[in-house]
């Protein structure tokens, strides 16, 4: 593949009126930008391939340490700049992370043959990715009726008798069913990717906590139907830890986890 | 360019048949770039016409420009075709149609709540143009938006006598409480 | 009717024309009260074919049927006409709908699980709508998750007749093989 087709292009960005065509070589990218740029991903994978083809890396042969630094550097400077961060964004971390740290870990003995590459799962999620997304680029090329060409459609003067549709109670009936299936299908995806921001889900959190004194982690997933979902909550309540603002106790091992309000007692100590 | 050009009437014959409104000249005019005096365009559209002689459709100059129309020799064997192609409602209207029969009176509103979609105004002309449909009130919120509700022509049409008896709706009932939920919270 | 009687193929030509849908061999068949045998009909569409060659536009055949639609070569011309413009859709629409397309059928999951973000109602409603995509069946997993594929009116819209004419067949297999192949080469 040569680099032109590697080329990636994300037109019509502007930062304080000026064009932004080109993104700076290095990772420092000042904070106005960065949410311009993030914005012109259409998620963690298509921000990591970015990655990968900016540097020109074959993609079978990925640095998880490198990228690993380079991913995480932009998610930092979004959470450190509080911009509002996709959820998607933050599981793609977590599993970076973990692929990471299972490189790290000395592995006891010979390495099992069968054993798979733990890097594998993501380069052929990466890959897959890519494949769709020249995909949607050719879609987007081929030509289109009403853009590139345009039907022979002579209307026609005879206006004839004007003929109605006739319908039946049953075709009533079914579109209603058809509604009712997909406001059952449709429910659950109301929330939105913008929707998942850690610190909206720590303010819930803090919500839940007020008037009761704590609840099991278990709980406070209820309702979640995603698994960006329950990352963020528990994202949420590593923050909370990390503010002071809760805590997570665990009575024994491999027990239940009750998230906790922290208060501070009459001689002003936390409790 | 001269009234030779072969292009030029293949390229007049193509915008002509693609289009769903006549066209002027002036707008004829504006498919060459170079400039084409209407002289020369007359003479193309009149090769064009000749070259249509005897078949189905005819290049013909109406009032608000030139249009193929179909001959009438041909109408018996085309309405033929009508004849079996039998219309039908898109879903847009059918969905809308059974959101105001089985939740009547409901605002635009309410049909957008429910469909997920914007009403477009067709749809409700057509459902009112066909008298299945009719405005039975207006909501006392902001805006006072008008409430719609179905017509006897519309039970006639169906066969029924009354509303209640539309087949069960109660597959509906838990999610359209939530929807209610929402919208009223 | 024999291949060979004149008005056959003015009135194909007319009633392809002045349809605002394609048209099936056994639409086109209805044109005619006399019985027409499929081969005539094919025989006479091959003819009206060849009457069209060179010309800006072509008797083109697509997933539904027959129709006339453009050439490439008037696309300049006939672009300058002002008419309803086709919309741009995002790159999360297409990206969509690229995944139906070539791993048809898939869950809003499946999607999901290779964009790696979440696939908003919208997207999925825009090309419900649009008429490209529609619900295919049911996974028998928990939850029941709805299965999509693309329409026929998907392939209209590009004028292809099936779903082997979109570019780029190694795209259908999800074999690492194929991968390489594309991405080394």
């Amino acid at each position: 593949m040569t680099t032109e087709e590697l080329t990636f292009d994300y037109p019509g960005a502007k930062v304080k009126g000026e064009a932004w065509s080109t993104w700076p070589k290095d990772l420092y990218i000042p904070p106005d930008a960065l949410e311009i740029f993030l914005d012109q991903f259409e998620g963690p994978l298509d921000l990591l391939l970015y990655l990968i083809r900016k540097h020109e890396l074959d993609i079978l042969d990925i640095q998880l340490s490198d990228l690993t630094h380079q991913y995480m550097a932009y998610v930092a400077a979004m959470r450190h700049h509080q911009l509002p961060l996709a959820a998607e964004y933050l599981v793609m971390a977590a599993t970076l992370i973990e692929l990471k740290a299972r490189f790290l870990l000395p592995r006891p003995g010979v390495i099992d043959a069968d054993e798979e590459d733990p890097r594998w799962r993501l380069i052929q999620r990466l890959m897959e990715y890519e494949r769709m997304k020249n995909a949607a680029e050719m879609l987007q090329q081929l030509p289109r009726q009403g853009r590139d060409f345009w039907l022979g459609q002579v209307a026609d003067e005879v206006a004839p008798v004007r003929r109605w549709p006739r319908i039946g109670r049953d075709d009533v009936h079914h579109a209603w069913g058809r509604l009712s299936e997909r406001w059952r299908l449709s429910r659950h995806h109301r929330i939105t990717r913008e929707a998942l921001s850690v610190r909206e889900f720590m303010i819930r959190i803090l919500k839940v906590l007020t008037g009761r004194s704590s609840i099991l982690f278990g709980d406070l997933l209820q309702g979640c139907t995603r698994r960006d979902q329950v990352v963020v909550h528990f994202m949420a309540v590593l923050e909370l830890v990390r503010e002071s603002l809760v805590q997570v106790v665990q009575v024994e091992v491999l027990g239940p986890l009750h998230v906790t309000l922290k208060t501070a007692d009459a001689n002003g100590e936390v409790m | 360019m001269t009234a030779e050009e072969s292009f030029v009437v293949p390229v007049l014959e193509a915008a002509l048949l693609t289009s769903a409104q006549p066209l002027t000249l002036v707008q004829l005019r504006q498919l060459f770039d170079t400039d084409v005096s209407l002289a020369d365009l007359r003479k193309n559209l009149s090769t064009l016409e000749q070259l249509w002689h005897g078949r189905g459709l005819a290049l013909t100059q109406v009032a608000s420009g030139w249009r193929f129309q179909t001959q009438s020799w041909v109408r018996p064997w085309l309405s033929r075709l009508e004849r079996e192609v039998e219309p039908r409602y898109s879903r847009a209207v059918m969905e809308t149609l059974a959101i105001i029969a089985y939740r009547q009176p409901v605002t635009r509103g309410d049909i957008e709540e429910i469909r997920g979609v914007t009403v477009s105004s067709p749809v409700i002309k057509t459902l009112e143009e066909r008298g299945w449909i009719e405005q039975v009130g207006q909501r006392e919120t902001p805006g006072r938006p008008a409430l719609y509700g179905t017509t006897r022509e519309f039970l006639d049409h169906l066969g029924l006598q009354s509303l209640q008896q539309l087949p069960a709706q109660d597959l509906w009932e838990a999610g359209y409480d939530a929807v209610t939920a929402t919208t009223t919270s």
